[in-house]
């Protein structure tokens, strides 16, 4: 059955396919222009050109300079180096490097090293956000101390998709003189993202969430912030980040954002069209429904649905079986199985946590995809929902 | 990663529903936890002559809570209670090794249940 | 001129071509089966199931288990996490934590680390190496404190090719309860590497030196060994290297890896062949060379030599006109343009270090591509002996 | 990164070479940095008749020399003067940003066999 039907995937928030424009820029890097990008033969020379090309098309799509482009192994990373780099450089500053700013919502890449920090002397704050997920901008701003060296806020949240004010914030971060990173790996390519605009210091993109190969990252730092690599070893990436660089992926993660910018006029807007036509039909066609996340201040993308008296695995499993390919909270927390973080941050209740799914549309997506996920997810809600101990049937 | 045995169980499932007059009735889990099961019995002569379940819970929840109620069904009440996690992990071809947490929660409602039964009889 | 002749590749050390039956197991993952690893629905598990016939794979290939094989995003993350996983976790354990010993010829990967952890207060040994490379034994086990955590001694050098007796470093660091750590990013697939075999506790392998994709690595971490993470986000890798996972690089890499162990019989053999060969006709025709490295005890495909009255890149750059790519030191430390750590710590004269050029071989050079670069190293070193301000003529 | 003028006029430098009977010789550089340019000239009426070098070094250092002595040749000697770094690199057609530390070498070997000349004339 599962063979001959064609799967729907909307999960596109937990990883996306690599655009076939995207795997012809990279093909040429793997058997034939492989050189070394340190190298000063030949080989290397077109290896040192891929990079440069590819580093002003990052550059161009966030209007950055290439100089402010440094490549990572992928969006966790580029939060790593971001925070850490920050601090490092700051160590011996002590009268401004033990705070960090963050949010209660964030991406486990920024709270894991976060409580990493913690555990090595560092204070962090955790600034909470409201029922819809926007950030609290008086606590944060309340929160900034004389020794605050960083605030890390994303720019978008992965679970629920709410967008959270970063022009806010950036104007915050300036006037207490602190450094502002964003973490934009879920934003990219849904909503414009320009670092001049939003004010940020440094941004992370992650290549394999924008139709580009796993494996390659961005970590924009704007020119004049100074940072120290918290991985070591050669001199590359302006020794921010050592090791050979991966050419093939860091050419189709150029090619990625170039194409994403592009269509910065077309895709969002389809998929957004998508998303409440989506929203709409599944309020009419079942009860007991709560949408999570901003109503409009959202990644257009993004649906993030509590259906009570259902377990979200358990819906996700049975639309499975239907070839729908959707998530129940963020990719990463689902292999643990915890309580989303970010739910309860938005107050949601123990009831509505168990039941909740995520579904992230794609560019690829169409209305006919949507019909059929209506469809599955009211048959399947209804036959969780009869089968459970707590429904009220 | 599940096993097919078990998606198969899972996608339809046996013994689905309530007793409305049942025997005995027993319950685990809380909806913080995320899963609660509920199996019904109906006894005649010793035998459980029919094993019901309502579950809300997670893929493992709901299969091993039919399975249970499909190893039980028509044994004896001292036969079903002879009836080991292992057992029901068994017949569903295995489990993941991090799935395994809630996996006794069925049994442990049958087990409830038929506790369930013996104090009425009692009473 | 350069479009119409066939370049003639002999910097394998540096980075290799993508093998074509390497770049063929990997396409699938880009745009068919580009599932994240952590999802639950079939996409996921797509990637799920790739992910552990890879992991098997490559533990194969070295003679571990699946469960000890850890993937990063290269050599260098490889390096990194070995050295500072295991100090991370130790850190509370002040009696065995302050002290980690390493050689003067490490790659940069090493060094850097070993810098930066004296730069936070831990101490390092650097053990020296004799005047062929090979590590003075007697000097690293009089070095072992009971302080110590880690000993990391690479098994095959990137520049001059010499291959270090990791058994009787093995032997030392079990005898005094130490953990080892070993570089094999350029020994695997040239000569045997098994981790039993060699008594390691940790061995680092990069994927673009065997013919993988640039963008993967390798640490084998024995079991029982205990690491911490030093980059922070989800729990992949059993919660040593956060981050989605590189699914296409990671195939690539274990196929890369399985290639290379089927062809142990055959490959080094065709290289040392040319090695040899090369050696002797370049002395042949030329004074005042030089081989450095052991004369046996060397990698099967490692030429280094150095030219008297000549310069090293100008060499290169020489070569390169002729469509033949080679490298001055270490592919890593040619942009930097510094004079090889390699080359001071055995003992090599000024006037000898920089006329030095690495030919590393690969499986696929011919006899006749030998010919070539004979010829025209004896032409490119007259030309410049000749314009050569201080050569003898 | 080199620009294609360097490598022309490292493949195929002129002027390189001994003046045995030089009126100036200048040399700069050390083994130990790894450039050694020596310059010969030949004067007369005050103009750089011949203009030839030696360079032990790296293409920068080979490249520069070459332009150095074409540039220079031909000249008055205050003209040869003028020259600069920069006339050299533009002719060159530009030098890779980090590899400009030993452009300066050749220039100065230059000068050096100037002064060379002029203290041989005043002995
Ligand atoms: C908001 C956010 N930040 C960071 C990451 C981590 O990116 P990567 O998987 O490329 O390391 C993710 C993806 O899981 C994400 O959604
Ligand atoms: C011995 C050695 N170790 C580590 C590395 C680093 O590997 P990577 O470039 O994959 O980070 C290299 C390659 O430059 C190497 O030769």
């Amino acid at each position: 059955m599962m063979s001959t039907m064609k799967r729907i995937y909307m999960d596109h928030s937990a990883t996306t396919e690599v655009d076939p424009l995207v795997l012809d820029s990279m093909l040429p890097y793997f058997t034939e222009k492989f050189g070394n990008a340190s190298s000063l033969h030949s080989f290397g020379q077109e290896a040192i050109e891929a990079l440069s090309a590819a580093r002003q098309q990052v550059a161009d799509s966030i209007g950055a300079k290439a100089n402010e482009i440094i490549f990572t192994s992928g969006g966790t990373e580029s939060d790593n180096l971001a925070i850490r780099g920050v601090l490092a450089k700051k160590k011996n500053d002590t009268s401004r490097s033990q705070h960090i700013i963050t949010s209660m919502i964030e991406h486990p890449a920024v709270l894991s090293t976060c409580s990493f920090l913690e555990s090595i002397g560092y204070e962090v704050t955790y600034v909470p956000v409201d029922s819809e997920g926007v950030l609290d901008l008086d606590k944060l701003e309340r929160s900034v101390r004389d020794d605050t060296s960083i605030i890390s806020i994303m720019h978008a949240n992965n679970e629920i998709g709410t967008i959270q004010p970063v022009k806010d914030i950036a104007r915050i971060a300036r006037d207490k003189d602190v450094y502002f990173h964003t973490d934009a790996v879920q934003s990219f390519g849904k909503i414009p993202v320009d670092v001049n605009e939003m004010g940020v210091d440094m941004l992370s993109i992650s290549s394999h969430k924008i139709h580009g190969p796993k494996g390659a990252g961005v970590l924009y730092v704007r020119e004049g912030t100074e940072l120290e690599p918290f991985i070591f070893g050669g001199g590359h990436e302006q020794g921010l980040r050592p090791g050979t660089e991966n050419i093939p992926g860091i050419v189709g993660l150029g090619k990625a954002m170039s194409l994403a910018k592009e269509r910065l006029g077309h895709d969002p807007e389809h998929m957004l069209r998508l998303r409440d036509s989506l929203i709409d039909r599944i309020f009419d066609s079942l009860d007991d429904v709560r949408l999570n996340g901003h109503p409009t201040q959202r990644l257009p993308n993004n649906v993030n649905l509590s259906f009570r008296y259902v377990e979200g695995e358990s819906l996700l499993m049975l639309l499975d079986v239907k070839g729908i390919a959707i998530s129940t909270a963020s990719a990463c927390s689902s292999i643990s199985k915890k309580e989303s973080h970010v739910l309860s941050s938005i107050g949601l209740n123990a009831d509505y946590i168990h039941g909740t799914i995520r579904i992230s549309l794609g560019k690829d997506n169409t209305i006919e995809e949507t019909d059929h996920v209506v469809q599955s997810l009211q048959e399947s809600v209804g036959k969780l929902r009869e089968m459970s101990a707590i429904s009220k049937s | 990663m599940y096993s097919r045995k078990v998606i198969e169980e899972f996608t339809d499932p046996k013994n689905v529903g309530v007793i409305e007059d049942a025997d005995g009735v027993g319950e685990t889990g809380s909806t913080v936890d995320g899963d609660i099961i509920t199996i019904y019995i109906k006894v005649k002569d010793e035998v459980l002559e029919d094993v019901r379940f309502k579950t809300f819970g997670c893929v493992v929840a709901i299969s091993t809570s039919t399975m249970v109620t499909q190893l039980a069904k028509g044994k004896k009440i001292d036969e079903a209670l002879k009836i080991t996690n292992k057992d029901v992990i068994d017949a569903l071809g295995g489990l993941p090794e991090d799935k395994r947490r809630c996996s006794g929660f069925a049994l442990a409602a049958l087990h409830k249940a038929i506790e369930d039964y013996k104090e009425r009889g009692t009473a």
